[in-house]
């Protein structure tokens, strides 16, 4: 197997990370103990639940299913909102992203403020992603004005901000372009695909709010096409997401373009899987990740 | 990663408890152990976390949307069940069991199976008691109610701490396992008592936290400050881990993740 | 289990069919004698593999890659073009339809008028959704006014026409009510799925043309969902495609909105799919397709 | 739906059979059958289908793009194996083997795991000729050439039809099974003969068709008149079932599905 040298200082679009491996949002992200226990279970930096602008619970249940190799979700975007600073404490100084949303440019602005001074915040991420929540999330990530307009929006703040992008596209690197115009530091790709399954013997969808987005290993296959695509058209770094529950996924995704990765359903079947990747995926023979970075683009 | 179904069941019996508490037995039988639970599916109102009463059955308390929806529901009725999850009971030796109100639903398994040696069951007043004839017959049963009228007059944690009125009071001592589930305050007060005869060690908790997954993704019912998903880690925790807690017994979570006081219930 | 009471005359679309399985474009597809013997297995109905303008060999491969739950294709679209119509002999009265690709209305309505005369003929279906063509399937599908154009052109050979959908669109409804605009007696949907893998050893994508569509059991959940929005948007008729592996996927089609279903990466496992599923679909206490379609909207 | 893998494997040994054929060993153990075959991954090239000559070896003949690709490699170099793929032959009882050309290799595996118990073997001419002293040594071997310039001077249908010049040829009637590969004109001859002495049901034959997925999906390896997959159904026949196949021996079908004249190969 391909393998990676681990190097001293890791830094992908302004975040430095303890590895390459990140917590991707929304998953063991709702509380700090949880990202902290993440953290101390091998993970190179954690992402945040998604906040907005006011308190969510989210979508009635069922809210999570899961198949062979996937998982559904629409949880509807569920926050505590600016309540979770609290936290954040016990954070200061890890590698902890903070995830917004919100309807607007200003809404976008207005959450990144309440934690743009906090020592326990090293970088936002913006979701313009989530395919279920009206109004929000791949209802702005669609739009490349929009993003372009959100990030502007928190990018004032002065923190490296990333924009995680949906696969719910025609043309994801419309919307990688629209981020990096407006000075983004990277794209993460990608958030959930747009899905919906049916229970025959209940004759309604699965899901409490009809459809949802798939994740995990299922849709492993499409993220790597993002990536790829994001890392011929843009400058900034790709943050490769989706589906990835192994070591030689990671390097897949980093020969697809990627400078790191998230990782959200992969803790599913095994909590500790950012160490045990880790395990797997460095070693003193391993290559320097710039070597391997894009390697497959011909 | 494989499936975890959501399995259609007919109801099939529907038992009133108590006046706040009814029993639905289901057309499916789950291989689950006490203190598992399962996401039950109400169509067209929600999923929420119940524990198995037995393989083939909850016991549900009313308490909102869609418990009441649970209660409107009738015999050949269709839900969901998606279980066994969490990690469920580990008794072992000689094992006491202490539930507070709809708290016993999880903890009659062990009884049914004939592990429950001693069972304090503990109810805000003698209409609320369940399962009373079934875990007499089954079990050495201490009961309490706060009102007094029927049992010990006082909590469950008195049958604990003295030898009780009547003489119904156990010396924990005695047992190698002591199964809890209810209230979160009625637990906080079982592990003090506990901990101060150094028993600890031998006493599991069953806890209740917001639950949107049940599976151990989301993360809603993370609990402080090891973070552990009670979903999934749990919901069973040893006394000795709760110890360590700041949040038993102190606040929990509502669905949006804001901190609330008082535990789960 | 939900099952289905078989109709006498069951027709969608304008396209009469023995059953509601219909082997779908570009599986086993290539010669008549295959088509034949999907039929004689117990398919309804066939579609041909895409005809083009002209004679193409496809791309170079590995052209196909099959992974648990999913298969990921690029063919290129290889075709015979106009030979084809000797594969058409002796299937004169079958449910076939033909399958046209095209870079444009004239070249869809030129190889439309290849076919239109010929006895074995009873609809077209448009591939405007290959996603791995340049300038062909999912270039045009992805533009609702070529959709339209590209219907109304092949419309007018009177013959009934079906425009299957990619679902790598920010909207897929807008492309349905293109080709309902366009005059299509039917949308199917869908189309494979964006996808890319990497061989981490080769260093390169694993297929050929770099890039590819995912089909199987792993798109089924985006399938549904697409088909469920179709049959909100549309007042024609739904064909569910995409991951259909048992009868009772294809009631969750059926209840998401589906008139018929077609089956492609199902014969990998198990070329006597049709028949197998017809058995486990129909009974005599089944319930009418009337009754069951679109019945978890709600 | 499970994964079929295209295995990386290391090159070993590159063996030169005959001037244009050549022995490609790797350091993977696929457990195929002989007639089974691979699909070939030439990174940066095509994936082209060849059986397995051995369980970790393919042996190649140099006709296009793709095999002046393999030709060019060097001991070391990477290619992926995607198999085994089709049915294999099934040898039963005594067992003739009849090779044209290239088409030993498929056969080569009944040699060695001793179970051709004859082997006719037919070249062009006599460099042309491969395997000769391995087969020579594991099997009672006959060689026909076009040119005279080794064995019998002739087609291998010779050495079948009558008893071939100097005595080497033999008596299908012999045996219980006879495999068979090489030109489809070569086959179809064989086929014609076997089927003169009533053998036709003994015979298996296998073919070649242009594919592209190897897998049975794609369609465009089918065989008229049934519509067979040579890929999944195939590659290798009865020559009961060629009887019914007006392709066989006739025309077979390009890159575009379009009919050419002549068999594949
Ligand atoms: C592991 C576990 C086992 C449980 N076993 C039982 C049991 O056997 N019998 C029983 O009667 N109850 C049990 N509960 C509690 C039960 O889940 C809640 O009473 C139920 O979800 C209330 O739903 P509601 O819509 O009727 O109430 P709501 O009106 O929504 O709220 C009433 C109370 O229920 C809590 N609640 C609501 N939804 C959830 C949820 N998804 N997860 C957790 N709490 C929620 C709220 O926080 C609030 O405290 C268990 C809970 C957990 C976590
Ligand atoms: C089941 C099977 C087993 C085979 N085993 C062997 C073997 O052991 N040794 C060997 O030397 N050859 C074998 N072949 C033939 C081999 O696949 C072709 O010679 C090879 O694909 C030629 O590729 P090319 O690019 O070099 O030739 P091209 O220049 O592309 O074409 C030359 C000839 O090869 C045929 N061909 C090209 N690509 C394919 C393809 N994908 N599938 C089938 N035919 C193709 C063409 O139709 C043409 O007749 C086998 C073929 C099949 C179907
Ligand atoms: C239960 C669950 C909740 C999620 N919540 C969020 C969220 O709040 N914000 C967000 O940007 N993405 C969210 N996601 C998407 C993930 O961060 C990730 O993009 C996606 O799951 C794909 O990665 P994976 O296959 O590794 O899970 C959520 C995913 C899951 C499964
Ligand atoms: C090998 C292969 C070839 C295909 N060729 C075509 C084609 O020529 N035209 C077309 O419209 N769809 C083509 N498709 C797409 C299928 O018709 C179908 O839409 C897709 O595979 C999803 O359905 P499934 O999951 O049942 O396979 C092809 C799919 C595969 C796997
Ligand atoms: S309820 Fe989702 S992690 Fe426990
Ligand atoms: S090569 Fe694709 S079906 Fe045989």
């Amino acid at each position: 197997m391909v393998s990676l040298l681990k190097e001293e200082n890791i830094a992908v679009g302004g975040v430095s990370l303890d590895n390459h491996l990140i917590l991707a949002a929304g998953v063991l992200g709702t509380t700090g103990a949880s990202l902290k226990r993440m953290l101390s279970l091998g993970a190179g930096g954690v992402v945040t639940k998604s906040i907005g602008p006011y308190p969510k619970g989210g979508h009635k249940g069922p809210c999570v299913q899961v198949y062979d190799g996937a998982v559904m979700n629409a949880m509807g975007l569920p926050n505590p909102s600016e309540d979770f600073k609290v936290e954040l404490s016990g954070l200061e100084g890890r590698p902890v992203i903070v995830s917004i949303f919100g309807g607007d440019p200003d809404e976008f602005s207005k959450v990144a403020s309440w934690f743009s001074g906090m020592a326990s915040v090293r970088g936002f991420e913006l979701n313009v992603s989530c395919p279920h929540a009206e109004g929000y999330g791949a209802q702005i990530g669609s739009n490349p004005e929009l993003v372009q307009e959100c990030t502007e929006a928190v990018v004032k703040t002065g923190i490296p901000v990333w924009v995680k992008l949906t696969p719910n596209v025609t043309d994801i690197t419309e919307s990688g372009l629209a981020a990096e115009e407006g000075g983004a530091s990277a794209v993460v790709a990608v958030n959930t695909v747009r899905a919906m399954r049916i229970s025959t013997a209940m004759r309604r969808p699965v899901l409490g709010n009809g459809s949802g987005g798939l994740s995990g290993p299922a849709i492993f296959p499409v993220a790597v096409k993002c990536v790829y695509d994001l890392y011929e058209a843009c400058r900034i770094p790709v943050v490769g997401c989706g589906g990835i529950s192994d070591a030689d996924n990671v390097i897949e995704m980093i020969m697809a373009g990627a400078s790191a990765v998230e990782i959200g359903s992969g803790v599913l079947d095994n909590v500790g899987i950012f160490s045990e990747i880790c395990g797997d995926l460095y070693s003193e023979e391993g290559e320097n990740i710039e070597d391997l970075r894009g390697c497959a683009h011909a | 990663m494989h499936e975890i179904a959501s399995v259609p069941v007919k109801i099939t019996e529907i038992r009133d408890e108590t006046p706040t508490i009814k029993t639905f037995e289901f057309d499916g039988c789950f291989s689950s152990k006490a203190g598992q639970f399962c996401m039950v599916w109400i169509p067209g109102v929600d999923e929420v976390p119940m524990g198995f009463s037995s393989p083939s059955s909850i016991t549900v308390q009313k308490v909102g949307e869609a418990t009441e929806a649970l209660f409107s529901l009738n015999v050949g009725d269709t839900i969901g069940i998606k279980g066994p999850l969490g990690n469920g009971y580990t008794p072992e030796g000689r094992v006491l069991v202490i539930a507070g109100g709809v708290g016993a639903a999880p903890l009659r398994p062990l009884a049914l199976e004939g592990l429950a040696d001693t069972f304090i069951l503990g109810a805000r007043t003698a209409d609320e008691i369940v399962y009373k004839d079934e875990l007499g017959s089954l079990t050495d049963l201490r009961i309490s109610t706060d009102d007094g009228s029927y049992g010990h007059h006082g909590f469950v944690t008195d049958l604990l701490a003295g030898a009780g009125r009547g003489g119904s009071g156990v010396d924990p001592e005695d047992y190698d396992t002591i199964c809890v589930c209810g209230p979160e305050i009625m637990m906080k007060n079982v592990l003090r008592i506990l901990n101060e005869k150094d028993l600890s060690d031998r006493a599991q908790f069953s806890l209740v936290r917001y639950m949107k997954c049940g599976v151990g993704i989301c993360g809603s019912c993370c609990l402080d400050d090891a973070g552990l998903r009670v979903c999934r880690d749990g919901p069973v925790f040893s006394g000795t881990d709760l110890l360590k807690s700041f949040e038993f017994g102190n606040y929990s979570r509502d669905a949006t993740g804001r901190r609330v006081s008082g535990g789960g219930h």
